[in-house]
């Protein structure tokens, strides 16, 4: 019997795949699943510790598509390329598999795929006279945010990240700003928050949330976006697309029938504020079990993975974003009234052209370089202090110019 | 009790735990002061080779460094002064006279025994949260607009969450001091012409002198490495970043291993001079 | 300027009356001693006194006015406890500073009153010191100094010497008889050590579960002890009880006889028994004589030339004029 | 100060000292009341106190997703192991410090405590390198040893307190009565010094239990103790607080009830000698 | 089976010598005092005869032979500390088996000599407790019941009664000098009561800051003291000094006469003062003369009937036969 140990985010679809594990281990009785189960922060700072250090505590980590580039340039990571054919590899969507690809190596396998776009309240837009087209842009989000605001009733124009950290705030401010032409590094990788785009992006998103978001919206996050939502206070949010299903799942959300969905919104510089991101499962090079773990992940991201939720849990519950044929599912397709909107964000987003100039890095809310998570974080952090009140937009910006500059010359850039 | 039969015994029999502290200290300790002089990437192949005193000159002048020493002591220094201050209250109050002592006294024990995380957890989804946290409805009940604590009073909110922690480990220890007080002293005080004030002052207040130097020594021990209640709650944002979260930041998020060795390095130090100060105090009030 | 009178005082612990009602007075300038065994209520007599207890019912005057209710530090009275309770963390000069500072005595004046008790009670060398740094006979010294100087109406002390080794009692015993003679203030002296009730006292109150069993000076005490538990508290070593028909030859229940009341020879005498341990002090020797079939021993005190030996058949004669006698209830025959 | 105290003035003093304990124990009354509502009712407003209807539903829901058991086990094995451990090491030098005094025995207490301000995240590298090496990474022997170090100093200096109280008369005694080192340590000073022992045990039972760093950061899944069983449920997808709830409560209740039921050694074990 | 030699032990700790060097036996089967001030080097002494402390120099030596290098378990000496030392733990019968169990002396051996200890010191009743259910008394005679049982060659005792109230201490006094008339094996007894002393002992040794003042029987001390410091120790009340002109009247820089050796009366004796504190035991009394221009105060001690007051002008009448004399360096002048 061979143990196979899992690191996992405690997120729903990764919950409920533990639930289904039985499935698995009466197909492969002689491979046994132990599961570590850690919030996001907390994983990403284990598995990387480990995986740096060839720990080899994981036979299979969840990491994203950051993570996965960066890996597999160090030669941490089991390739994938041998898996069966049954598994189907080109069924995968091609903007995911693109970013798990490094030269030509599938490195992980994508458990599910998300990009971002605007969740609106459909009776409130109507309240308010208005008709969401499906393309905004930010200047209609503007003006819809302020006709649905009503804080005496506590319903929020517009709720969005800023929680500190770079897969919080960064990551919708990062997509945020290629649409309005800003970019992290230019070709030298000099850092560029003291350019112009940047104030713009800035001074447009605290504009929005400081007017029309909810109080303390500095420590909100995805999870604390959600609840607001879910509870009827927030007008629109623009975020995860697989927040959709929750919002739209009546068990959860008071408002699951007054939701409407649209493409992230563009400043016509031709770039979509949208991001693209998928957890994905990978092998460590580390692995005393990679037989096993392959064996694993073939089940865990498998076609009739996604058949056997669907027996369980309905097709709406069934891990999005990651396989063309999904979405030419009936069944799915009817069930899930957003999985349209889902594809075509995921479809707009260009990782390796992710903004309106040219970049040296690919990602579109992250920047594909080891360094990224540290100077992602901190750079949040001055914009969360930002979104507090603590400092002005200026301020926060010279704070991250700084930081970054400085970070980037530790990194020997 | 000193024959010398019995002081190599002693050494023998210390041995083990002088030895395996030594082990404990010096070894990382070594490995931490050798990375720091290198430029250690994990991420990028890790051990780049020597680059001298680099991460040192880079850890001080990055404009995190000051701020988060800063951010250390007034933790410190604000959960110290919240937890001795009512700390001697709580405990003058618990020490009277009244119905159920056993109760209120497992009810202020109880923070003692909740772990960090938990803790830390609790406070900031059920409490400060700013919509649906319990300080929310409060203040909504009495019309106010809701604080969003964690960001607009990051600080207090910090030392409050982790000033319950330790309140009850200072007021135990607290008490223990005031019952232990010679009930004739207090007598002779009264039959002087003390007041109670003067009593509390006087008397009182001198005799818990002990006690207040063995909560701060044990307390600043372990608040200056306090972790889950920051990377819980704040994530080091809005001015909460302390050193050790500085470092955290630096080796694990960064992955930057040279960097926060320096770091550590540093943190040392700031330990030990803190140490230093207050091993002074107490080293001169241990065997009193 | 310092009666105190106790008028039908009780005190009860909960459900336990400690001290059953008690009539006492206390005459201004007296020494007086409470005496008895251990539990037997000095020292709650004691506090009721100084107010550090309430009373349960009954009244308390001090100099004719009642100060039943009145709290600790009104009543005028100095006390000196057991343990001292000096303040430690406070120098000699502050802890008999303190009571005049508590009542806004200016500086000078405090000065003045620290300098001739310090001087009274030789402590000039140690004002600065602490507590800590002192020895039990300094200690107990700074204790009364700060008594001394809040000018008390009496002093109460509760066992103030017996946390001193012997020697320094001896001497701490006579500096106080001396203060007492010095100042001519009451004071009122708990003790279970008889000896301390008999060479300092003017008045001793002999205790027993609450209630005063005797109360007179210390020879009224050795000569006419009042019943059997007054008799054998007073004098050391104790009495000889003998009862059955020796006894019954005086009249009496129980005979009692003093060690120094019974004469020791080789012959003639109208005991006789073997001795047993003896005890050489020099000045004086305690024979313990067993086999007298009156007792289970009989102890003779003798002067120190004397010199029987252990086992020797010895003569025992009593001196009869102070021989004391008791009834069945334990009570002095007088006539 | 023995005077009757009148029955107004006990009274005041149970309703002050009431009101502050249940407001310094509300955060975890609240806790605990929430683990048993819905998630609805957790974040109903106005918040609702005792009147909801109780469900277990969120217990089965944590149990079902993590094995309790396993984190509980783990828990208990790393805090009472490395508790253990530590005594048992602690025992001969408390013994030396408390009975064959040196100069220099006062710098090695303060020394071995100077140890615990070392910032664990400027180490965990190296640690995390040594325990690879010496293939103890997610092993509860692993963390036993870490735990075992890191509080060491606490024991020792709370053992060493403990033994000065012991009169050296009495292991004297055991001296002339013939016993060796070793009698004199197990049959004279150990009996003597259970309840300081135990008082110690408690105290680092409880640092133990809660320690989340180590315990963290060197466990997966073999050895992870209720600190990691906590770390899965914190900021998950939605507002779970009454999962939360149930989780939290399941991760403190049996350090909770351990403690209140032991809490006069505890007390007197906390003040580290501070007061006789 | 007890003959105990010390041949020019020294004790330093550290760099101050609290024994120089120093000879001494003690011969088996006698009871041997050592008395002298608080911090003369007593215990520390016993504690080198022990073997709790390790010697500087010199040999000790037990029945002839050397054991300065044994441990105290190998010596075959039982301790009784002042503290008792029991083990709290440990009931009454345990305690008495731990240095059986130690020897690994077996069961019903070791049962036949607790049952007979028990006996002798009256716990029977008691061996189910623990020490801490027990009376000072009681647990002092446990720890000598402890000691018992090994049969040593020598029993130390350090202030074995300094814990116990007065009453007590001098029933159990009688007692250990009764058990010592039993087992007739040497006893070493450390004490600074001079009466516990002259009432015990065969021999006393006076100690002064670890020097041997002078080793002899109870009343050779009391008669025949070598120098001043053992006269002044030795009696209880202390011996009065007088020097100068008075004392050269008798060819001495110092004379000591002991309050029992001089008369007081009206009028008629050779020295004159007045009285001040009397102290009154009933069975004596104890005049303080002041002002008679010969030393600061002069102690009389009468019988108990006579009846000087404060203040009464006396005259005083010393035996000048039990005078003693002493030259300016303090030593006895024999001749
Ligand atoms: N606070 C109290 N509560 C209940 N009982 C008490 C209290 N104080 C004293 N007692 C009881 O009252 C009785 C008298 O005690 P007290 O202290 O006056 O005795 P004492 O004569 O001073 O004894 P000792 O000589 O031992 O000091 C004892 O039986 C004691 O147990
Ligand atoms: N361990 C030690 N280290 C240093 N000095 C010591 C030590 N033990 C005893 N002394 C010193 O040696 C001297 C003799 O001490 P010892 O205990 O023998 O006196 P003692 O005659 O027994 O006094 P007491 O009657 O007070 O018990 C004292 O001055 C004491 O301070
Ligand atoms: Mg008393
Ligand atoms: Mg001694």
């Amino acid at each position: 019997e061979t143990t196979v140990t899992i690191a996992t985010v405690n997120n729903g679809d990764m919950i409920r795949m533990q639930g289904l594990a039985d499935d698995f281990t009466a197909q492969h009785p002689d491979i046994k699943l132990e599961w570590v189960t850690l919030e996001e922060n907390v994983l990403r700072q284990r598995v990387t510790q480990d995986i740096a250090s060839k720990g080899g505590q994981f036979d299979v980590m969840t990491i994203g598509t950051y993570e996965v580039p960066i890996w597999a340039k160090n030669n941490w990571l089991v390739s994938l390329n041998d898996m069966p054919s049954e598994w189907d590899a080109d069924d995968i969507l091609p903007a995911i598999r693109g970013g798990l690809t490094v030269d030509g190596n599938l490195y992980a396998a994508p458990f599910y795929g998300e990009s971002s776009m605007v969740m609106y309240r459909t009776d409130l837009m109507e309240k308010a006279g208005l008709e969401m087209p499906d393309a905004p842009t930010w200047e209609f989000i503007k003006e819809a945010a302020a006709g649905m605001t009503d804080k005496d009733s506590e319903v929020y124009g517009i709720c969005l990240r800023g929680k500190a950290g770079w897969g919080e705030n960064m990551a919708f401010l990062t997509a945020m700003s290629n649409s309005f032409g800003a970019k992290w590094f230019d070709e030298n990788w000099t850092a560029q928050f003291d350019s112009e785009a940047w104030k713009t992006t800035l001074t447009f998103y605290m504009d929005l949330m400081t007017n029309y978001g909810p109080p303390g919206a500095s420590t909100n996050g995805f999870n604390e976006n959600l609840s607001l939502f879910q509870q009827g206070k927030c007008g629109m949010w623009i975020d995860a697309t697989v927040a959709a299903s929750f919002v739209t799942n009546p068990n959860d959300s008071t408002v699951a029938d007054k939701v409407g969905f649209a493409l992230a919104p563009d400043n016509g510089l031709g770039k979509r504020g949208n991001w693209l991101w998928a957890w994905t499962l990978a092998v460590p090079a580390g692995s005393d079990a990679t037989d096993e773990a392959k064996t694993f992940i073939e089940w865990a991201t498998s076609k009739s993975y996604t058949e056997l939720v669907a027996s369980k849990e309905g097709w709406a519950n069934v891990p999005p974003g990651t396989r063309t044929s999904l979405y030419e599912n009936q069944n799915y397709l009817d069930a899930a009234p957003f999985a349209e909107m889902t594809l075509n964000s995921i479809n707009a987003a260009d990782p390796t052209n992710p903004s309106v100039d040219p970049v040296p890095y690919t990602g579109v809310q992250f920047v594909a370089i080891p360094e990224f998570a540290g100077i992602g974080t901190q750079v949040g952090q001055e914009f969360s202090a930002a979104l507090a009140g603590q400092q002005s937009v200026d301020e926060a910006l010279a704070k991250a110019q700084a930081l970054t500059t400085d970070e980037m010359e530790a990194a020997g850039y | 009790m000193a024959t010398q039969h019995s002081r190599s015994a002693a050494r023998i029999m210390m041995a083990p735990a002088v030895i395996l502290l030594l082990g404990w200290m010096l070894v990382p300790l070594t490995m931490t002061l050798l990375f720091s002089f290198k430029k250690y990437l994990p991420l990028r192949g890790g051990d780049l080779g020597w680059v001298g005193f680099d991460n040192y000159i880079r850890f001080v002048s990055s404009s995190a460094f000051w701020p988060s020493v800063q951010a250390t002591l007034v933790i410190v220094g604000g959960v110290l002064a919240i937890t001795v201050i009512f700390g001697v209250l709580l405990a003058l109050l618990l020490d009277q006279p009244m119905w159920g002592q056993g109760i209120v006294r497992i009810l202020v024990i109880a923070p003692f025994f909740v772990m960090p995380t938990v803790s830390a957890l609790v406070w900031k989804n059920m409490f400060m949260d700013p919509v649906n946290g319990l300080f929310a409805h409060l203040w909504k009940a009495f019309g106010a607009e809701p604080i969003s604590w964690l960001s607009e009073a990051s600080m207090q909110s910090i030392i409050l969450i982790v000033s319950w922690q330790w309140l009850p480990f200072a007021t135990l220890i607290l008490l223990t001091a005031i019952q232990s007080l010679d009930s004739e002293q207090l007598e002779a005080a009264e039959m002087d012409g003390a007041s109670p004030l003067a009593r509390f002052g006087y008397i009182i207040l001198p005799h818990l002198g002990r006690a207040i130097t063995v909560v701060v020594l044990i307390q600043t021990i372990f608040l200056l490495s306090i972790f889950a209640e920051i990377f819980v709650t704040t994530g080091g944002s809005f001015g909460t970043r302390t050193l050790t979260f500085l470092i955290f930041q630096r080796v694990l998020e960064s992955q930057n291993v040279g960097l926060g060795s320096a770091g550590g390095v540093y943190a040392i130090i700031l330990a030990n001079i803190v140490a230093a100060f207050l091993m002074r105090i107490v080293g001169k009030n241990l065997d009193a | 300027m310092g009666r105190i009178t106790l008028d039908k005082v009780t005190k009860s612990f909960g459900a336990t009356e400690v001290i059953p009602p008690l009539d006492l007075t206390i005459e201004d300038g007296e020494f007086t001693v409470f005496v008895g065994p251990s539990g037997c209520g000095k020292s709650t007599l004691l506090r009721l006194i100084a107010g550090l207890e309430d009373v349960t019912s009954g009244q308390i005057r001090i100099d004719g006015q009642d100060a039943t209710m009145t709290p600790p530090a009104k009543r005028g009275l100095a006390m000196v406890f057991q343990s001292y309770a000096l303040y430690p963390h406070m120098s000699v000069r502050k802890n008999i500073a303190f009571p005049m500072k508590m009542a806004g005595i200016d500086e000078a004046e405090q000065n003045r009153r620290i300098e001739s008790a310090a001087k009274a009670l030789n402590l000039t060398d140690y004002l600065e010191r602490k507590p800590g740094q002192l020895s039990g006979g300094q200690r107990q010294r700074v204790a009364i100094g700060r008594a001394i100087v809040r000018e008390p109406a009496a002093f109460l002390f509760d066992e103030p010497l017996s946390n001193l080794d012997a020697a320094l009692r001896v001497g701490m015993r006579m500096e106080i008889s001396e203060l007492h003679k010095k100042l001519a203030t009451t004071m009122i002296y708990v003790t279970h050590d008889q000896v301390e009730a008999m060479t300092m006292a003017d008045k001793i109150v002999v205790l027993r579960s609450g209630h005063i069993e005797q109360v007179g000076s210390p020879l009224e005490l050795y000569h006419s002890p009042r019943n059997l538990f007054v008799a054998g508290f007073i004098g050391s070593p104790k009495m000889n009880f003998i009862e059955g028909s020796e006894a019954a030859k005086y009249d009496a229940h129980t005979v009692g006889i003093r060690p120094e009341h019974i004469a020791i020879s080789d012959s003639g005498g109208a005991w006789s028994g073997v001795v047993g341990v003896s005890e050489h002090l020099g000045s004086d020797t305690f024979f313990h004589i067993h086999d007298t079939g009156l007792a289970e021993t009989i102890t003779v005190r003798a002067d120190g030339e004397v010199g029987f030996r252990h086992g020797d058949r010895v003569s025992l004669t009593p001196r009869t004029d102070v021989m004391h006698r008791f009834d069945a209830q334990g009570l002095r025959i007088t006539a | 100060m023995a005077r009757s105290v009148t029955q107004q003035r006990k009274a005041i003093n149970t309703v002050a000292a009431w009101a502050v304990g249940l407001l310094i124990f509300f955060p975890i009354l609240w806790t605990i009341l929430t683990s048993f509502k819905t998630e609805a009712q957790a974040i109903n407003d106005p918040p609702l106190f005792f009147f909801f209807d109780w469900t277990l539903e969120n217990y089965a829901v944590v149990q079902e997703r993590s094995d309790y058991m396993r984190f509980l086990w783990n828990s208990i094995a790393i805090a009472g192991g490395s508790t253990v451990l530590g005594i048992i090491i602690a025992i001969p030098a408390a013994w030396s410090m408390a009975f064959v005094p040196s100069k220099r025995t006062k710098d090695i207490l303060l020394w071995m405590l100077s140890t615990k301000m070392l910032p664990a995240v400027g180490v965990l590298y190296p640690i995390y390198l040594i325990f690879i090496r010496l293939g103890m990474l997610d092993s509860r022997t692993g963390l036993i040893i870490v735990l075992m170090l890191c509080n060491l100093p606490i024991i020792v200096w709370m053992l060493y307190t403990y033994f000065k109280e012991i009169p050296g008369e009495i292991l004297e005694a055991a001296r002339m009565d013939g016993a060796g080192l070793k009698e004199e340590i197990l049959y004279v000073l150990t009996p003597m010094a259970i309840p300081g022992i135990a008082s110690t045990l408690l105290l680092n039972i409880i640092l133990a239990w809660n320690e989340a760093f180590w315990t963290l950061n060197l466990t997966a899944a073999k050895a992870a103790p209720l600190t990691a069983f906590i770390a899965s449920y914190s900021s998950p997808e939605g507002l779970f607080y009454a999962k939360l709830s149930a989780a939290s409560t399941m991760a403190i209740a049996p350090i909770l009830i351990l403690g209140w039921f032991s809490q006069k050694q505890l007390v007197r074990g906390l003040t580290f000698g501070a007061v006789k």
